[in-house]
């Protein structure tokens, strides 16, 4: 456990190799360096976790504190990780999957100029993620936090010549920052109130100290949430997401898919024991999840651009994340997260193998047919389309199933409708992407055609494990089965506090009968089958029909189609009324008040000097009259006196 | 032995003059011959005070200043000789040069 | 500790003199001897500065290496030079940013070389003396001797256009502040007179009087308009814009970095501890303006189509944090604030050196000029990113440590202070970003800007030693923190000690600021 | 007889004083002011310090005066140099402002008389047992005057100096 620190100390040891020599390294060795700093990390990462499964569940936590970071007063933060299991899913899931993802790159980016920039900030993002996950207390934490929006940006914007990249990489950087706002303030309130940013003196005081509903902790989390909102792009700070997807494929699959998004997620199930504590923070967790869900998945139904579907999808995962946790169902939010991770990765990275291909065509409407040039590509991009539809026995069919049911089961009816539907629209818009991908007639260009080749080997088998992985992931949590929850029994240490609180407010902890969950997991699939249902009919078997379907309800596709206009509508409520007033108070407050007072103030003096000048004439002789003249005065006065 | 007080008018008496000479003559010779009268006003009454008290230390006065007044002399013409190699004149209404 | 055999102190203030005084006797046309010569009394100055961080004892409060002799016996004004934890680190940066100013000037400046390295000799005296200084008369003297070459540089070695205007309007406001604080100290000076009965200007004499409360009024207000002027705080800091702009690179530099601090200095050295219970009174007013010195200062930036106006803008922005985390009283707020005082130097000071760099080869500051500047000049990218994001609070980096500590202690006394100084955080994350987007980002839309050069070895030395210090303090600031915790409770106990009565002896309560949390809640 | 000497020393010293100021020819008034100076040390005379008396007469009523006409001379003055009118305005304005700052002086130094008193060691005594005016001024000179002594010295050489620097020609 003393070797936690290796974990993200390889991927910075990368990054500063790569950073400072990797222009002069070949591609090979560049490449060879990032991913062995991850196959490293993933290695020490797969050690830790074989000496935690060691431990007996109830000390399976460990906390090594490095050195002392700030102290000032009676403030004191110490670099310290925290490494119980739920830090160790993350761990695994960012070293795991982020080794797969340098493993594609380097196929995919294998042309670009900026190859070893590329990898130097790829590992600089796992060092911070690791970070992220790994760390002791809140304000380390903020470091990762912070560390994997800058990468985030960097990496958006990596392309930076192109201009759309670069402004989408400010945009998620400025948004991010809004949601640190609340972060910050959320730190603030939690050591004024605690007197520590460690997680297990908070947890242990918030138990002790605090009853359900308390005010200070319902701020705590709300502002907590308001940062996980900004990072993990839920209703209303999703609009940065969709412009990211400007960076490179890989980037989008291990940045804004698989890992950074779910931060928040992450951060919100670290700090269980706050959440459960106050219910009113729950509700909103889960309100806000459901609502995105559900929001973002109507935008995915019309986008045409292959890697905004993708992302819309990731915030409507994100939202059942947000559900889960939201709900008390922290094991199945963190159970989403971990098979999201894989089946968001490969989606992403199946996408960008179909870019590779066609030489950066990201428009649906302009592909058709590829099933033929791309087999691999295709049958692993099936294989994650039924994961994250939720079909059986893919992977996302157990986690997106184990949020619904729990949802419905703390008596969330609405929201559980609201979230059933979302799977269909699910369902539906990621078939729309298949179908429109690689079924039907080629509708490329011949000379893109001319060109399309399968993935090379460095792209197909990142691809083929995290096929397999979305099949397979979902088995360490089998419901209904005897002995099946394992990923729970693992998890439970973690969410004990939390369960016990939430089972003493509400009526947790009644099951129903395995009736009732065998229907209702029917029920699911049935519903994502329906969605496969309408998307086959409307876009193989009846390609007319989407048309149709779009002139008749123009409007509604038109909203839709433009994301609701949130973008337009921040653009001329927020960022140009802003930039207008500070043209205005720069204008008139600045130069004219300000300024033109301490200028006023100046001409003052000169013009008073032009006037009181012409008393100086040059004649020693006036000078003289006046002493003399003074002199008579002061005469005088003694006289009067 | 006459009074200290007549000894004071005079005094008084040049040192106006002096005074009224720097006042309205415009010829800077003249000026400067004012200014010695001013002086030697002062050193009348240092002077006539040394007898009054008894104490010879205002005569030795009276010797520095003659002093100091020649020095100022000397320089003082030579600062005239310029100003009127420069100028050309010397009155002081043509020269005006600290006019603000 | 102190067992250094000379008087370091003085060897540290006067080494800079020397070197102008032997720069004097150097050639003229002599240019590299010297650039040399001013190098190497800058590197011994901070050789000095060195000794005296190595030999400090972080476990005092008081005044460490003093020097005492009369000068002026008859009216009780004597050479008192000493440091203290609040003014260590302050010093620090100022002996380090010495020889870096000196090799950031040696192909920028070719014209009269030697008188500006003179005036930057000198004014590293004068900034050094004010630091340093402990007795009154002293420190105005220093104080306004560090103006003149300030006011030469802009003057003499200026941008043509507005230098002269920038110049003036420098040096005058300036020095309308400071004749305030003049007043201040003579009142101070015969208020004691009065009061004990001893002449003298020495600051620890005047810190042994219990001044009445209207007096302290008074004398605060003088005092802190000389500080609040240099700081600059909103709203008088239109002359900051200007003097950047209008300065050479390392005037800019030397402005930013340490002429700013000597404001934000002032505050906490004189005007905390010797008016506490003024101090107390104001507090509603100094940090009403504070942070309306970070928000106004963002908005400005904003705007700003000039490189060398934004950032001075941002150090608007900047220093009200600076001004906030004073105000608040709290031991995190004060620490914090001089952390950022020190931060500040070094990202602003960086980044005034790379848009120089800037300048010195495309001669021209306009941010629409520039574009897609990380093609011809990666390396010169990479640490005008480093400097935007130390800037921008980036945690790991100097600037987060700073404005994470004032934040935090403000949040202690009024929650909504601190949501309002954290807007501040993100607007700087937007107008920074944005302005490095337009600088670096996109396509190279200029000819001219196709073929710059990158930096050169030279440009990479004297930035490494920046960014390695932003570095450490952003990773271990533990051990610049500990060296001033002492000093700096000092301060704050003066305070914390008056504060209660303070506040019932004033009509106008701190309260009148709206608080929507009761943070002392626990 | 001595106030008799004492009244023509002193109306010839005023008058001619007077005729400085008032007549337009410079070369004139130095010649009066000649005439000036040697009464004046007339009047030294008549308050027994003949070593100022003759000191008057040698340096200024000699020296400093043929200095002045020298000058004058070398410059060639026009006695028509200024205007006569706005001349004789500027005394019926200054003459009652002088006086009146002349008469209030005046008045404050005679209030004062009354309480002054003879304080002094240097009585007409002391002075014969020196040995005359000259030899007691001499003595007091070299004892109690003896820094100031030479630095008026010092002060000579300087206008020496200073006055060669300024009265040569500048080399172009």
């Amino acid at each position: 456990m003393d070797s936690a620190w290796l974990i993200p100390a390889f991927p910075f040891a990368g990054f500063l190799i790569n950073g400072l020599w990797g222009r002069r390294l070949s591609k090979k060795r560049v490449g060879t360096v990032a991913c062995g700093a991850m196959a490293l990390a993933f290695l020490t990462a797969l050690r830790l976790f074989w000496l935690l499964l060691q431990q007996a569940p109830d000390r399976r936590i460990w906390e090594p504190v490095y050195y002392t970071w700030i102290a000032v007063g009676e403030f004191s933060v110490r670099a310290s990780f925290l490494l119980d299991p739920l830090s160790m899913v993350m761990v695994l899931v960012v070293t795991g999957v982020g080794l797969l993802i340098h493993i594609y790159s380097t196929g995919y980016m294998h042309d670009d100029p900026g190859y070893a920039r590329y990898f130097a900030y790829l590992n600089l993002f796992a060092c911070a993620m690791l970070l992220l996950v790994l760390a002791g207390n809140l304000l380390v934490l903020f470091v990762g936090w912070e560390g994997v929006g800058l990468c985030s940006y960097l990496l958006i914007g990596f392309w930076y010549e192109k201009r759309s990249a670069s402004d989408a990489g400010k945009k998620a950087f400025i948004v991010n920052r809004i949601g640190d706002f609340g972060f910050l303030l959320a730190i603030f309130l939690t050591f004024w109130t605690f007197g520590t940013l460690q997680f297990s003196e908070i947890f242990q005081a918030a138990v002790q100290r605090f009853q359900p509903g308390d005010m200070v902790l319902t701020g705590i989390t709300l502002l907590l949430f308001v940062g996980a909102v900004g990072k993990s792009a839920q209703l209303p700070l999703y609009v940065w997401l969709p412009d990211a997807m400007e960076g490179p494929t890989p980037v989008s699959a291990l940045i804004h898919a698989a890992t950074m998004v779910t931060a928040g997620v992450y951060m919100v199930a670290r700090c269980s024991v706050l959440y459960a504590l106050a219910p009113l923070s729950m509700g909103v967790v889960a309100a806000v999840g459901c609502a995105t869900a559900v929001f973002a998945a109507t935008i995915g139904l019309v986008q045409n651009d292959i890697k905004r579907v993708l992302a819309y999808s990731t915030v409507s995962q994100l939202g059942y994340m947000f559900l889960g946790c939201g709900v008390g169902a922290y094991v199945a939010g963190i159970f989403h997260l971990m098979t999201h991770a894989f089946f968001k990765a490969l989606l992403f990275l199946g996408a960008g193998s179909v870019i590779h291909a066609l030489g950066g065509e990201q428009d649906i409407r302009r592909m058709g047919g590829l099933r033929r040039w791309l087999p691999v590509t295709f049958w692993t991009f099936l294989a994650g389309s039924l994961a994250i539809a939720g079909i059986f026995p893919f992977a996302g069919f157990f986690s997106k199933d184990e949020i619904l049911f729990e949802t419905l089961m703390t008596g969330h009816g609405l929201l559980y409708t609201l979230a059933l539907g979302g799977a269909a629209l699910t369902a539906f818009y990621m078939f729309r992407l298949v179908f429109r991908t690689f079924f039907g007639e080629s509708r490329m260009d011949p000379e893109t055609a001319h060109h399309v080749h399968e993935a090379p080997g460095a792209m197909a088998v990142p691809l083929t494990i995290l096929a397999v992985l979305s099949l397979v992931g979902g088995w360490v949590q089998v419901p209904i089965l005897e002995d099946g929850k394992r990923f729970a029994r693992f998890l439970s240490p973690v969410f004990e506090s939390a369960r016990g609180i939430l089972a003493g407010t509400s009526e947790h902890g009644t099951h129903p009968s395995l009736w009732v969950e065998g229907a209702l997991m029917g029920l699911s699939v049935m519903v994502a089958l329906a969605g496969i249902g309408v998307a086959y009919r409307w876009y193989v078997a009846d390609p007319q029909r989407p048309e149709k379907v779009a002139a008749r309800f123009s409007r509604a596709y038109r909203w839709l189609l433009h994301k609701y206009y949130v973008d337009e509508l921040y653009q001329a409520v927020v960022v140009e009324p802003l930039k207008r007033l500070a043209e205005t108070v720069h204008e008139w407050v600045d130069r004219a008040v300000i300024d033109g007072a301490v200028d006023g103030a100046g001409a003052l003096f000169r013009r008073a000097g032009a006037v009181l000048r012409r008393i100086q004439t040059g004649l020693v002789q006036h000078y003289a009259l006046s002493v003399l003249a003074g002199v008579c005065l002061l005469i005088l006065a003694a006289l009067a006196v | 032995m006459v009074p200290l007080h007549y000894y004071l008018l005079v005094s008084a008496l040049l040192f106006a003059i002096g005074v009224t000479g720097v006042l309205v003559r415009r010829n800077a010779i003249v000026i400067f011959m004012s200014i010695e009268l001013m002086l030697n006003a002062a050193n009348l009454s240092f002077v006539a005070f040394s007898r009054e008290l008894q104490d010879l230390s205002g005569q030795l006065f009276v010797f520095f200043v003659m002093v100091v007044a020649a020095a100022e002399v000397t320089v003082g013409l030579a600062i005239i000789v310029t100003l009127h190699r420069n100028w050309k004149t010397i009155h002081v209404d043509a020269i005006r040069m600290l006019k603000g | 500790m102190e067992n250094v055999f000379f008087p370091v102190l003085s060897a540290m203030v006067f080494t800079p003199l020397l070197g102008a005084l032997l720069l004097v006797f150097v050639d003229r046309e002599n240019r590299p001897l010297q650039r040399w010569v001013a190098l190497v009394t800058m590197a011994v100055v901070f050789g000095f500065a060195l000794i005296v961080y190595g030999g400090f004892d972080p476990a005092r409060a008081g005044m460490q290496f003093e020097e005492w002799t009369p000068w002026i016996p008859a009216l009780g004004i004597s050479y008192h030079l000493g440091v203290d934890g609040i003014s260590l680190l302050l010093v620090m940066l100022t002996a380090f940013l010495g020889p870096i100013c000196v090799l950031a000037c040696w192909r920028d400046i070719r014209d009269r070389v030697k008188e500006f390295l003179v005036c930057l000799l000198l004014l590293q005296t004068g900034m050094l003396g004010v630091f340093l200084a402990l007795d009154l008369v002293l420190f105005y003297l220093f104080w306004e001797v560090m103006l003149i070459p300030m006011a030469l540089l802009i003057l003499v070695w200026g941008h043509p256009a507005r230098r002269v205007y920038a110049a003036v309007k420098f040096f005058l406001y300036t020095m309308a502040g400071s004749v305030f604080m003049l007043v201040g100290i003579l009142v101070l000076y015969f208020h004691q007179a009065k009061t004990t009965g001893t002449y003298s200007f020495d600051l620890t004499d005047f810190m042994a009087l219990r001044l009445p409360f209207r007096l302290q009024l008074w004398l605060f207000a003088a005092f802190g308009v000389a500080f609040a002027i240099k700081v600059p705080m909103f709203p008088f800091h239109t002359w900051l814009p200007d003097a950047h702009t209008e300065a050479p690179t390392v005037g800019s530099v030397v402005l930013a970095a340490v002429l700013l601090k000597m404001g934000t200095y002032g505050f906490l050295r004189f005007n905390l501890p010797l008016f506490p219970e003024a101090s107390v009174f104001f507090t509603p007013l100094m940090v009403a303006l504070a942070l309306a010195g970070i928000i106004y200062g963002a908005f400005m930036c904003l705007v700003q189509k000039d490189l060398k106006r934004l950032i001075a803008y941002s150090s608007v922005s900047h220093l009200g944090f600076v001004l906030l985390g004073l105000f608040t009283f709290t031991l995190q707020g004060l620490q914090g604030s001089l952390i950022q005082m020190i931060n500040h130097g070094l990202s602003t000071g960086a980044l005034f050196l790379l848009v120089g760099m800037l300048y010195e080869r495309r001669h021209t500051r306009m941010i629409a000029d520039f574009g897609g500047l990380s093609t011809p000049v990666p390396r010169l990218a990479v640490f005008f990113m480093i400097a935007t994001l130390a800037s921008i609070g980036l945690p790991g980096l100097n600037g987060f440590v700073g404005e994470f500590l004032i934040l935090l202690g403000t949040f202690k006394v009024r929650p909504l202070w601190a949501a309002l100084g954290a807007t501040g955080v993100i607007l700087a994350a937007w107008y920074m970003l944005w302005m490095v987007q337009r600088v670096f980002f996109g396509e190279v839309h200029k000819e001219e800007n196709r073929s710059l050069l990158d930096l050169v070895p030279r440009e990479v030395g004297l930035l490494v030693p920046l960014v390695a210090c932003m570095v450490w303090i952003g990773v271990a600031p533990t051990g610049f923190l500990k060296k001033s915790e002492p000093a700096v409770d000092r301060v704050l106990a003066r305070v914390q000690q008056v504060q209660q009565t303070a506040r019932e002896k004033t009509q106008l309560k701190p309260e009148c600021l709206v608080s929507w949390y009761p943070a002392d809640r626990k | 007889m001595e106030l008799f000497l004492f009244v023509t020393f002193s109306a010839l010293t005023v008058g001619s004083a007077a005729a400085v100021v008032w007549h337009p020819h410079p070369v004139k008034s130095a010649l009066f002011l000649i005439l000036s100076f040697f009464s004046m040390g007339g009047l030294y005379l008549l308050l027994q310090a003949e070593f100022i008396a003759l000191m008057q007469v040698l340096v200024y009523a000699g020296a400093v005066m043929v200095l002045f006409l020298f000058v004058i001379m070398l410059l060639n003055l026009k006695p028509r140099g200024e205007d006569r009118a706005a001349f004789k305005v500027r005394v019926r304005w200054a003459v009652p402002l002088v006086l009146f700052f002349v008469g209030g002086v005046l008045t404050a130094v005679t209030g004062a008389l009354a309480r002054l008193a003879p304080a002094g060691s240097h009585g007409p005594d002391w002075v014969a047992a020196q040995g005359g005016n000259i030899r007691a001024l001499g003595r007091l000179l070299f004892t109690r005057g003896l820094l100031p002594f030479e630095v008026t010295s010092v002060l000579l050489l300087v206008a020496v100096v200073g006055v060669m620097v300024l009265a040569k020609k500048e080399r172009r």
